[in-house]
């Protein structure tokens, strides 16, 4: 039987390819030791001083990694947790994270644990803190929330991949008086948690937050490639505006002919 | 070749599946074996040996083999993830048990779990296997009139959630506060027919047309709503090629990449 | 026990689902003992119906059956490699573990190729619009000002936001930093946009879930116990006095002022 | 009374105050229909009516119990129009419930407009929600991917399904969703072998859809339950009792009730905000 799928052709190679060098040339300079710019992100900044409010207050601190599996979006979640609880670990704070998926859950128990060890406080780690709620969603949303009730945490963080249930999980947390941060790439929930949480990060920011907090070239390196994958983006809408342009006022002329089977053809 | 993986049946078939698991389990301690400073280098050639089987199949320009045994490839990962089950389920137990063992405050609750767990799941097997014994309207009951309804109730608590956050967020504290206070305001009118209403004293074909909510909504939802998500999106999308490029050629750093192995 | 079972499984059910219901609800008011007992039935069940579905639904026709029923022996290596996950629990061979997540994370990001292409690609295209098209000249100077106006606001939203998301240019540049600021307010209007938007499907979820106590459980109580119709108001209203008192008694502690 | 006040309602009054509004129409149950079609449901419309009838219809159901008050209006109104107009369609449902849920609405329909089961449509049954990697491999080979319907019967032996091979015999996919699978439809189905699709989101997802719209990728929209109600009055039931006329004016005096609260709240914070300045 012949297959119907679609595959990769020339303008795929250039664009995609453009895409892979950037990035890929910008962590190598990385790596080669090139200092690199990266703006501020706020809420980020707002971090520590959630930690430490916690800490004044005595109350602990709760962090959701989002109910995504194990993706590249939850183990970003995962490193911001880790700067969460180095932070909390200096002043014996309690984090307590509570984890959707049991994968994550044996990963997030590892990190935290290390993180203890990172700055000495080993004597205040404590297993049952980081807990596997559940792996359904509402079934998790719905332990969350009574974790909030009863431990009132005076910090909230939800970072990571939410749906539905981010409302559920924010609105309760303003509800027990928490401080509330929140990130996320997934646009349709940003706007709960803009107005419920105190600082959120946007989009695309979430994915530079690791590189933010890090500071690892890698990522810095991956970051600035990026921004120059999005330029690449931009001029070829911008040639694409041209060429449409062209076809529509003159459809008959060569150059109009040529633009479009050439190149309009392949974003169809 | 072909005689090797053919077929088995009965006894013949008992022993090839005890021979491949004694092989497997050959395979693993010869893994367990493996010195530290190739460990490493193994898990990304693994990882990028996946990665180059999707990624042959998109770009090699024309159809091809990677095409035609997609439906096996896939059934197989399916069917290993599959057998994460028993993680999460140890993990829950861990919790559970000890919070019953130690009489914790609330371990009722506990107890609970429990049983809801044995329950549904002994009346899921048993029902399969007779499906007319009680375990199948046991399992209705479970499921739709427990879980289920559980399940939804969660989730409409939303629509009282978003009511209590429009109300207390929605102030005209700044520029951007208003804004969205605005757009979300016209796009609640313009949605329902009975926000509608309010404009449909503006003829239909008249030049303020455009003011009517439905229109206006429909305008907002079509283009900086439109625009402003395409821009996210592309945002998005370099991001995430980013980060497949990373993970497919193990550049990816962060606690979980840079552990010791 | 059994027959008991069969022959009230509707009612039953009906009154698991009621109650239920109330017992989320309740959280509404407050936290309470009610609402923590139904939160750990949910997460037994949930749990104990995913450990049955996937074995039932997954692991028996696509593994199972496959194996054992046609004889597919090369089907018991997916036992060695799932077993792979389960060296996370052992601190001295973790590693292995690591290999089969490195395997399934090469998998997922090998699609990305593709998926930049399928998803992206004719969003490209889309976003790809002429700037006047003779169709609108013909129709006249002030049509081809809308249209061209329309057009190029849509560049502005786009190319502006776009830039919000710059991280590594440093946005001192005038034209930039102006760029950024504007794209953060489109952004606002974007997600004002789909808090509006969203309203909507929150509600139907509570329609759903009142039509579900009306039409299926109302009905059946009313059936059963006669009386029912005249004590559900005095229920309601009992409910929402007691509701009210507890206000009066003790101002909530939530709900600080807002904060500038 | 102190305006102040009106700045921190409390929640459970707030909570209270939606439950009587949005219960209100539904006890009443108006039957006037929306007066305005939105273009993307016209533009559903269209594109199912304009099917041809060599082809099969492909029903996604990924709904469940959760959002059952906007997809079932919207998986009932098409279904109706697709028997009305004798366009042949199988339903198949991702989601447990929904598949018995959805089923109803066939069977039911079915019996009141007299069409026969196995030749006019079929369901599919229950696949769990491996949307990318079945609808790919059902694409390339149909019959592979399912061999029984919703009663365990052998799809051979019943003409509508049996005549299905691939993607070619796909004449349209109708995606009627609460959560993001239209983008999986796109790139793993639709897209590759050039199906037409249109989507049925819940109203939270709707947003979503629209460069989608706007870019040809999806054909039309029924957007939520509005959409499911516009929808009947493009095939003549604009003047009946229905659920999703009912939940439409639900939904509007819902909307209502939280633009007043906003605008109390906003009257509040501006006497509490000259207040502090005095």
């Amino acid at each position: 039987m012949e297959s119907t799928t679609s595959y990769a052709n020339t303008v795929i190679y250039i664009i995609e390819g453009l895409l892979v060098a950037f990035i890929l040339i910008n962590i190598l300079k990385a790596r080669g030791g090139k200092r690199l710019f990266i703006r501020r992100i706020q809420g980020l900044n707002y971090i520590d001083d959630a930690v430490g409010r916690a800490t004044e207050m005595g109350k602990p601190i709760a962090f959701s990694p989002g109910i995504g599996g194990l993706s590249i979006l939850t183990l970003q979640a995962l490193s911001v947790l880790t700067h969460v609880v180095r932070k909390a670990a200096r002043y014996g704070t309690r984090v307590i994270a509570c984890v959707c998926d049991a994968m994550i859950y044996t990963i997030a128990d590892e990190m935290c644990k290390d993180a203890y060890e990172a700055e000495n406080a080993s004597e205040f780690f404590n297993g049952n803190d980081i807990r596997f709620l559940s792996d359904s969603q509402f079934s998790y949303a719905s332990a969350f929330v009574g974790m909030l009730h009863r431990e009132r945490p005076a910090a909230v963080f939800l970072f990571g991949h939410y749906a539905a249930e981010s409302l559920i999980l924010a609105e309760n947390g303003q509800a027990v008086g928490g401080i509330q941060i929140a990130g996320t790439p997934d646009t349709t929930q940003v706007p709960f948690f803009l107005a419920t949480c105190d600082y959120t990060i946007i989009g695309d920011e979430y994915y530079a937050a690791g590189a933010y907090l890090s500071k690892e070239p890698t990522l810095l390196g991956s970051l600035v490639g990026q921004d120059y994958g999005k330029i690449v983006l931009i001029i070829t809408i911008i040639i694409g505006i041209a060429a449409a342009t062209c076809t529509a006022l003159a459809p008959g002329s060569t150059a109009a002919q040529w633009l479009s089977t050439h190149f309009l053809e392949y974003f169809k | 070749m072909h005689t090797l993986f053919a077929p088995k049946h009965g006894v013949e078939l008992w022993l090839y599946i005890a021979g491949s698991l004694v092989i497997g389990a050959g395979l693993l301690l010869l893994l367990c074996q493996t010195p530290q400073r190739l460990r490493k280098p193994v898990i990304a050639f693994v990882t990028f040996l996946g990665g180059l089987y999707f990624t042959l199949e998109f770009l090699i320009p024309h159809d091809n083999y990677f095409t035609h045994v997609m439906p096996e490839v896939v059934n197989a990962e399916i069917v290993v993830s599959c057998f994460t089950l028993f993680i999460g389920i140890y993990n829950l137990f861990g919790v559970h048990g000890r919070a019953i063992r130690r009489k914790q405050p609330g371990w009722y609750n506990s107890v609970a779990f429990f049983a809801a767990f044995f329950l549904i799941a002994s009346a899921g097997f048993i029902k399969d296997m007779r499906p007319d014994s009680a375990a199948t309207p046991l399992f209705e009951i479970l499921f739709n009139g427990f879980m289920n309804s559980l399940q939804s109730t969660t989730f409409s608590l939303i629509a009282f959630y978003i009511v209590s956050a429009a109300y207390r967020a929605f102030r005209i504290r700044n520029s951007e506060s208003v804004l969205m206070m605005i757009t979300a305001m016209i796009i609640m009118l313009g949605l329902v027919p009975l926000g509608s209403a309010l404009t449909s004293f503006i003829p239909a074909n008249s030049f303020f047309s455009f003011l009517r909510l439905e229109k206006l909504s429909y305008f907002i939802l079509l283009l900086p709503n439109m625009a402003v998500q395409r821009a996210i999106a592309f945002g998005v999308g370099v991001g995430s090629m980013a980060m497949g490029l990373r993970i497919w050629l193990s550049l990816e750093r962060g606690s979980f990449f840079d552990e010791e192995l | 026990m059994s027959k008991f079972i069969t022959e009230h499984a509707p009612a039953i059910t009906l009154w698991a689902s009621a109650l239920c219901t109330f017992a989320v609800y309740s959280i509404l008011y407050k936290e309470n003992k009610f609402y923590r007992f139904f939160e750990h039935v949910f997460l037994g069940l949930a749990t104990g119906y995913s450990f049955y579905l996937t074995w039932s639904l997954v692991m028996k026709p696509r593994w199972w059956d496959v194996m054992v029923g046609k004889g597919v022996w090369a089907w018991a290596f997916a036992a060695v490699f799932g077993s792979m996950f389960y060296f996370m629990y052992s601190k001295k061979h973790a590693w292995i573990s690591k290999l089969i997540f490195g395997l399934f994370m090469g998998l997922s990001a090998g699609g990305i190729f593709r998926e930049f292409y399928e998803i992206y690609f004719p969003q490209l295209g889309a976003t790809m619009r002429p700037l006047a098209t003779n169709e609108v000249i013909a129709e006249g100077p002030w049509a081809t000002t809308v249209y061209v106006a329309g057009v190029l606001l849509f560049y502005v939203i786009l190319f502006s936001v776009i830039s919000y998301f710059f991280f590594s240019f440093e946005q001192k540049g005038k034209m930039i930093k102006a760029s950024s600021s504007l794209g953060r307010t489109f952004l606002m209007i974007g997600f004002g946009a789909i808090f509006g938007a969203t309203v909507m499907g929150r509600m139907t979820l509570f329609i759903g879930r009142f039509n579900f106590l009306v039409n299926n459980w109302a009905p059946q109580v009313a059936a059963d116990w006669h009386w029912f119709k005249y004590v559900l108001p005095i229920l309601v209203i009992a409910a929402v006095a007691g509701i009210i008192l507890a206000l009066k008694k003790k101002p909530v502690e939530t709900e600080e002022p807002p904060t500038e | 009374m102190n305006l102040k006040k009106l700045q921190n309602i409390d929640k459970r009054i707030l909570y209270i105050l939606l439950a009587i509004v949005i219960v209100t129409p539904l006890f009443v149950r108006p039957s006037k229909h929306p007066d305005a079609v939105f273009d993307e449901v016209q533009n559903a419309f269209n594109t199912i009516d304009n099917m041809p009838d060599d082809k099969v219809a492909f029903v996604s159901i990924v709904w469940g119990p959760g959002t059952i008050a906007e997809n079932r209006p919207q998986t009932e109104v098409l279904m109706r129009h697709l028997f009305m107009k004798h366009k042949k369609f199988v339903v198949l449902s991702w989601d447990m419930p929904g598949t018995k849920l959805s089923y109803d609405v066939g069977k039911a329909l079915e019996e009141e407009l007299g069409m026969e089961y196995g030749k006019d449509w079929c369901h599919l049954g229950y696949r769990p929600a491996y949307v990318a990697m079945i609808s790919r491999a059902m694409g390339e080979d149909f019959q592979k991917q399912f061999a029984e319907d919703y009663n365990n019967k052998p799809l051979k032996e019943m003409p509508l399904p049996a005549k299905i091979k691939s993607a070619k015999d796909i004449g349209i996919v109708i995606d009627i969703t609460p959560s993001a699978t239209m983008g999986t439809w796109l790139a793993y189905f639709c897209g590759p072998y050039n199906v037409p699709i249109v989507t049925c989101p819940t109203a939270v997802m709707s947003a979503e859809a629209y460069p989608y719209l706007d870019s040809g990728q999806v054909s039309g929209m029924l957007n939520g339950v509005i959409g499911a109600s516009m929808y009947e009055t493009l095939i003549g039931r604009g003047n009946t009792r229905t659920e999703a006329a009912a939940t439409a004016w639900s939904l509007s005096c819902a909307h209502i009730y939280i633009i007043l609260l906003i605008v109390l709240g906003n009257i509040g914070y501006i006497a509490a905000g000259k207040k502090a300045k005095r």
